[in-house]
């Protein structure tokens, strides 16, 4: 599907479990992402696919397993090493910055880049200006291809739904990352909607040959963009590979029809 | 009709990034400040200087300063009375040894003191969110008051307890003591408090300031996207205190020139400053100076209204004072949750349609 | 005296004291549990319900002058409760009903401006001398313990900590038991849960700033009656604020023992540590003794548990 | 109460306005008030500016003012804070015609912030008892007065009236004596007097801080309770004071051996105490009681007028009486600054020199229907306090009323003297002063 795609593994997830209390939320949960792939994790309501993404990115620390991202394992990840080695993501319930405008939410995802001393800051002259420069016209290219030019100024509390997608989308993607994490980015949307943010997605995936683990609860959008698929239920791993392998599963079908457990 | 925006064109980010991209804005703040250096020195008086003026500015500067840190950075402090004793102590004791020394070095000296002590007082900020750490700040409060109030060092172990200001020249002028005329203290601290907020501005709406709103807007978020919140966090008290250090330091030099620490520094002071960037709009630097305009000189021109032109007894005058304040306060909140600031962007916006009413 | 007794006497007199800290915190917590405000002008309620009583008892009040008598005390209470409901209502039609949904600071800011409004009517109305209350609460030593063990608890405090425990009490069985209460418990977890239960929220703003008024009152006439009743009487909030950090802003139980906490810890470093240093430490050892506290629980010690979710 | 007193305030003010224009161009003496009738030092405030400003008012009323010349009463609220009292300061000091011709500015914070100025502006501040106490020193210290009586001049009286008691001086030797104070510049103030008189008599002194506003002194009270001193000394302000005398009742500290500073002895403060305050003791260097000629002067000329700024019944009590001594003592360096000057229209500059030649003598006293309200003060160039002398009071619960029970104490020069030489050269030191010769 996408033109890029090796067999390089960028991450690999391996053995990871994660209890809250008692409560487990992952048990023994084994994965790869290849470079340049679409990847989804699928499964129903409460099945730890988030949890998953905040393993990844560091938000949650599991208690066992280890996470190997561009070849370098870890125990655990700290979310600003994540961010510094390339990881960004969007959220299943919007996390912007509701008091910023878009363009400052899309810059916040510059920072990583950013460098240039508060000294420098404060006097804005010289290497702090250019720095602000130079990373404004990243933003802006990011701007354009989100189509949100007209909304650059407005503070994104006032933003409809859809759009606060899209800038947040627009936050990771200037994030410049190799490995995007998209939590839901379809939840909520209407058919049009969801065909705009699906071909952002794909275009993402084609142009800049960003690797994206994604989780999406609306199938045939799941099974259109994905590479490959993982299927998650009760915190444990119980399906894997291609849309169609995925699809024809039988413990897949029961998990989705609610077949109780034994 | 005249006041928009439609015909100027940006062509570069430069310019969009500019402080004020309009140009009415632009020509508005230039009106303000050359009406300030230029035309106020002549007429200023004792009064004006002491009474109105040079406490507008030195709030404005210390509201500055926790707005960065509250406004922006979104961690409440009530610390603020005693990092500007931090400001006013380091001042006096650096003045003292340094005497030589040009007063802006000993400002800004005093404002990395101050940048110092609040970064340790913000450590908590890592696990207390909130009202929690607004009142933990009160231990800063208490506890810093309670040193200069205790130990001899601090004001060089005179019999009174209270530090008084040496006469202090800015090149070859005169700017503290009663021997120092109003125009330079005003001029002295204007400048001071110009060049502080543009930096702030700066900072604001640069890296730094946008990790501070992400911090404010949500933390977790924030910290995901690569944001490290201890860093964050510190950096603002840091930057927060070196403002309300070296306003500290103005207010002790120049404004009060005598100071006691139990008085001039109490946890009214922190509400005080509080108020300021909460009436004036969290996270505005316009705001701080809205805000500090309202709750500085609102009271002063209550009384003289009550006093001076309805005659008024000056002790009734003092309780129908605090009650109008009062009700001013819970009047613009409701009118305006969002303080002065957005009052005023909004009738700028009204003012971009006008004569049109949409 | 030996020196355990006054260990002793210090203990019990930080626990007695730590009452009269939660008595103020108490109404903190209420108002904040309900509706999320921090009501900065719960001193000033302190203040404004003992001056209330104060006028309906003394003949140099408004009270006398307009109907010629003065009340007793079992029916000036009351009356001051019933002033205490009616502010409760000015202050929810007149402010907080416009400021429904605001940032919490924003809410925190109203307070502070209607505690200035209420300062300011206060001095207004009743005048800002030093007023003496007396409404036959026993004060001084316990002649009994004093005589017999040589130990010195204020009769006042003993008191105060006896109507603390049937506030609490009665709180308690507010919350528990009737339907108004229970009502308070739902909009404090989520204010549409408690629309369902067929309360409006203006009236449970009513309700809960009354109650508040009515431990303000508590607070007030116990406070009044150590000091006289006067201006500085608003100021025992600073009092309250490490209590309320330390118990936890939601919990009732934690203002309790927040204060008896502080009260004792306050008090023993005052008279055990104070001396080395210099003295006057008990008002920031109170805060830094809730600090520490707040780093190990962020959120007091009975406050409800902060996750953080994405 | 307040808000009827507020009507007739602007009733009278509406009253007083064509009067003001008729007046315009006569030469007026602008004797400014600074009160506080807000905050939480209010109900002490009060009082005294009542004082102050009634005695004011009945020389208008019954004498036309100073020789003729009216007096002008600017009052402006600094509710005990510095800032406010800056803006007050700034506001008032060049009232027309005659400027302010002096300032009291009833704060240790304001006098401070207005010491330096009072040259420059020549203002005089007229800071009685309290404030700078080496500002006694007139070389270094021009422009300020603390007649009658500083600090430490009483602190060394109220150690003599201890050793009274004790059987003298010598007797001090093995006592305890300690100190509730204030944790502020006030209430630290006495505390080097206190030290050096303890190495010098042999008493044991203890200084216990409590923090403003100082509702709760459990604590130190405790420490009290257990180290029992034979003496506590009381330098409060304020609903500290109240407390400190509750609490002392609660742990049955004996009254009579319990002594405040003249600010911490009067009506407010003990009557919250009810019979417990009975004994209690404070320093004075007035006499307390509303029984003195000149008190039926304001009653008959002020009162009976409706021009009184407070109630009636409250004339005499002992923040009154020191008001109205206070704005005696100023009016009285206005007259002397006519006398030396031979003018009536005297300016700030005069009345410095009026309260440097300041001389109110039993005889005058007398004259001013105050006889034996207060010893005889003379002022002298070097000298700025006069004779420092303090006498101690004594709180009557039954009848509610305070009574002189001491002797006018002479203070100990040898103890205050270079203590004031010290901390007035460090602050000519400081603020590159001369002291001028005398």
């Amino acid at each position: 599907m996408t033109n890029e795609q090796t067999n390089e593994t960028l991450l690999e997830v391996d053995a990871i479990s994660l209890s809250f209390g008692g409560v487990h939320a992952l048990v023994d949960v084994s994965f790869d992402i290849r470079k340049g792939e679409v990847r989804s994790i699928i499964g129903p309501n409460g099945a730890g696919k988030s949890s998953m993404l905040n393993v990844i990115n560091g938000f949650y620390h599991p208690q066992e397993g280890t996470i190997t991202y561009q070849g370098q394992a870890r125990k655990r990840m700290r979310p600003h090493d994540a961010a510094a080695g390339g990881i960004a993501r969007t959220f299943q319930n919007i996390a912007l910055f509701k008091g910023m405008s878009t363009l400052d939410n899309i810059m916040t995802g510059r920072n990583t880049h950013m460098s240039k001393s508060l000294f420098w800051q404060a006097l804005r002259i010289g290497p702090a200006q250019r720095e602000e420069i130079e990373h404004r016209e990243f933003v802006e290219h990011v701007i354009d291809f989100l189509e949100i030019q007209s909304i650059r100024k407005t503070p994104v509390g006032r933003l409809p739904y859809g759009l606060q997608k899209r800038v947040e989308l627009g936050r990771a993607l200037a994030a410049e990352p190799s490995l995007l994490l998209l939590d839901e980015p379809m939840a909520g949307m209407n058919l049009e909607e969801k065909e705009d943010m699906s071909r952002f997605i794909l275009e993402t995936n084609d142009e800049f040959g960003t690797t994206i683990a994604l989780i999406e609860h609306d199938m045939g959008v799941v099974m259109d963009i994905s590479d490959r698929v993982v299927v998650l239920d009760y915190g444990r791993k119980i399906a894997e590979g291609t849309p169609e392998e995925v699809r024809t599963n039988q413990s897949v079908i029961d998990a989705y029809l609610g077949v109780s457990h034994d | 009709m005249f006041y928009r925006e439609s015909g100027q064109l940006k062509s570069s980010y430069v310019a969009d990034q500019a402080m004020f991209p309009i140009a009415q804005d632009r020509w508005f703040v230039f009106g303000v400040l050359a009406l300030a250096f230029l035309v106020a020195p002549f007429f200023i008086n004792e009064y004006w200087a002491n009474a109105i003026l040079l406490p507008f500015l030195v709030y404005a500067l210390a509201a500055l300063g926790l707005n960065i840190l509250t406004g922006y950075c979104g961690q409440v402090s009530l610390g603020t009375g005693a990092f500007m004793a931090v400001g006013a102590y380091a001042s006096f004791k650096l003045v003292g040894f340094f005497p030589e020394v040009n007063f802006l070095i000993v400002l800004a000296l005093s404002g990395v003191v101050t940048a110092a002590v609040g970064m340790i007082f913000g450590l908590p900020s890592l696990r207390i969110k909130g009202f929690y750490l607004a009142v933990a700040t009160l231990a800063a409060q208490f506890f810093l008051i309670w040193v200069f109030n205790k130990v001899g060092w601090f004001y060089d172990y005179n019999l009174t307890g209270m530090i008084t200001v040496r006469p202090i020249d800015f090149f070859g002028v005169r700017i503290t003591g009663p021997e120092a005329t109003p125009a330079a203290k005003y001029l002295f601290t204007l400048t001071v408090v110009c060049i502080l907020a543009l930096s702030a501005k700066n900072i604001v709406r640069g890296r730094i300031g946008r990790e501070w709103m992400a911090i404010r807007d949500m933390d977790i978020a924030a910290e995901l996207i690569g944001i490290r919140p201890l860093r964050a966090k510190l950096s603002a008290f840091a930057v927060s205190s070196f403002y309300i250090g070296v306003a500290g330091a103005l207010y002790f030099s120049i404004y009060l020139g005598a100071v006691e620490p139990v008085e001039a520094f109490d946890i009214n002071q922190s509400f005080y400053v509080l108020f300021i960037i909460i009436i004036g709009g969290l996270g505005s630097v316009l705001g701080v100076f809205l805000g500090s305009a309202f709750i500085v000189l609102i009271p002063i021109l209550l009384k003289n209204i009550m006093v001076g032109g309805m005659g008024f007894d000056s002790g009734m005058a003092g309780h129908v004072e605090i009650l109008l304040m009062g009700m001013l306060i819970i009047f613009f909140l409701i009118v305006e949750p969002h303080g002065l600031a957005r009052l005023w962007q909004i009738a700028k916006e009204k003012l971009r349609l006008w004569p049109f009413p949409h | 005296m030996a020196f355990d007794i006054f260990l002793l006497e210090v203990i019990l007199s930080g626990l007695m004291t730590g009452v009269m800290y939660a008595l103020v915190a108490l109404g903190f917590v209420l108002i904040f549990k309900a509706s999320g405000i921090f009501n900065f002008a719960q001193g000033v309620m302190a203040l404004f319900a003992a001056l209330a009583l104060y006028d309906f008892l003394a003949e140099d009040g408004w009270f006398f002058a307009v109907f010629g008598f003065t009340l007793p005390v079992w029916l000036a209470i009351p009356a001051t409760i019933v002033v205490m409901i009616v502010l409760a209502w000015v202050i929810e039609r007149t402010v907080l009903r416009f400021l429904v949904k605001q940032n919490e600071i924003i809410l925190f800011m109203a307070t502070i401006g209607l505690a200035f409004v209420l300062e300011g009517l206060g001095d207004l109305l009743f005048g800002s001398d030093v007023k003496p209350l007396d409404i036959g609460i026993p004060q001084g030593a316990s002649d009994w313990l004093l005589d017999s063990f040589n130990l010195y608890i204020e009769q006042l405090e003993i008191f105060a900590a006896g109507t603390a425990a049937v506030l609490v009490a009665i709180l308690a069985i507010f919350f528990q038991r009737t339907r108004i209460g229970r009502a308070l418990r739902a909009v404090a977890d989520d204010h549409q849960a408690a629309l369902s239960v067929g309360v409006s929220l203006d009236k449970i703003w009513v309700i809960v700033w009354s109650v508040s008024g009515i431990v303000a009152l508590v607070a007030g006439i116990m406070w009044g009656s150590k000091s006289g009743v006067q201006f500085s009487l608003s100021l025992i909030a600073l009092k309250a604020l490490p209590v309320l950090i330390l118990g936890g802003f939601t919990s009732v139980p934690g203002a309790i023992v927040g204060g008896l906490i502080i009260g004792v810890g306050e008090k023993l470093a005052e008279v055990y540590i104070g001396p080395i240093v210099g003295g006057a430490i008990e008002n920031w050892f109170a805060y830094m003794l809730a600090l520490v506290f707040l780093l190990f629980r962020p959120q007091g010690l009975f406050g409800e548990r902060i996750i953080e979710r994405v | 109460m307040n808000l009827r007193k507020l009507t007739g305030a602007a009733v009278a003010a509406a009253l007083a306005l064509p009067m003001f224009v008729s007046g315009a161009n006569a030469y007026e003496l602008v004797i400014p008030s600074m009160d506080y009738r807000t905050g939480p030092f209010a109900p002490n405030g009060i009082v005294f500016a009542n004082g102050w400003s009634d005695y004011l008012t009945l020389l208008n009323e019954r004498d036309g003012g100073i020789n003729g010349v009216k007096i002008k009463n600017v009052t402006c609220e600094t509710g005990y804070n510095t800032k406010k009292g800056v803006e007050c300061y700034e506001k008032i000091k060049g009232t027309p015609p005659s400027g302010a011709l002096l300032v009291q500015p009833l704060s240790t914070g304001i006098t401070y912030q207005l010491i330096p100025k009072a040259s420059v502006d020549e203002v005089p501040i007229f800071s009685m008892g309290y404030g700078r106490t080496s500002a006694a020193n007139g070389k270094v210290f021009p422009w300020v007065f603390n007649l009658p009586a500083t600090y430490w001049s009483q602190a060394t009286g109220l150690v003599q009236y201890i050793a009274d008691q004790e059987g003298g001086l010598d007797a001090l030797k093995g006592k305890k004596i300690y100190l509730v104070y204030h944790n502020s510049a006030y209430g630290k103030e006495p505390i080097r007097t206190l030290e050096a008189m303890a190495d010098k008599f042999g008493y044991e002194f203890r200084g216990l801080p409590v923090d403003s506003p100082g509702q709760e002194q459990k604590a130190t009270w405790l420490q009290i309770r257990k180290e029992k001193p034979d003496w506590v000394l009381l330098w409060g302000w304020g609903v500290m004071n109240q407390v400190a005398i509750k609490e002392a009742a609660s742990i049955r500290y004996p009254m009579d051996h319990f002594i405040g500073v003249w600010w911490s002895g009067s009506e407010n403060d003990v009557l919250p105490a009810g019979d417990a305050a009975d004994g209690y003791l404070s320093g004075a260097f007035h006499a307390p009681g509303g029984g003195f000629p000149l008190h039926d002067d304001i009653r008959k000329h002020v009162y009976d007028k409706g021009l009184g700024k407070g109630d009636r019944d409250r004339i005499g009590e002992v923040l009154y009486n020191r008001g109205m001594v206070g704005a005696m003592w100023a009016t009285e360096a206005v007259r002397k600054a006519m006398e030396i000057h031979g003018t009536t229209e005297v300016t700030g500059k005069h009345v410095r020199d009026g309260f440097e030649a300041l001389d109110v003598d039993e005889a005058r006293l007398e004259e001013l229907g105050l006889g034996g309200f207060t010893y005889p003060v003379k002022i002298t160039c070097e000298n700025h306090e006069g004779s420092g002398k303090v006498a101690v009071q004594q709180w009557d619960a039954k009848a509610k009323q305070w009574n002189i029970v001491s002797k006018f104490y002479e203070p100990l020069r040898d103890v205050t003297g270079p203590l004031i030489e010290a901390d007035s050269a460090a602050y000519a030191a400081e603020n590159n002063v001369t002291p001028r010769d005398c």
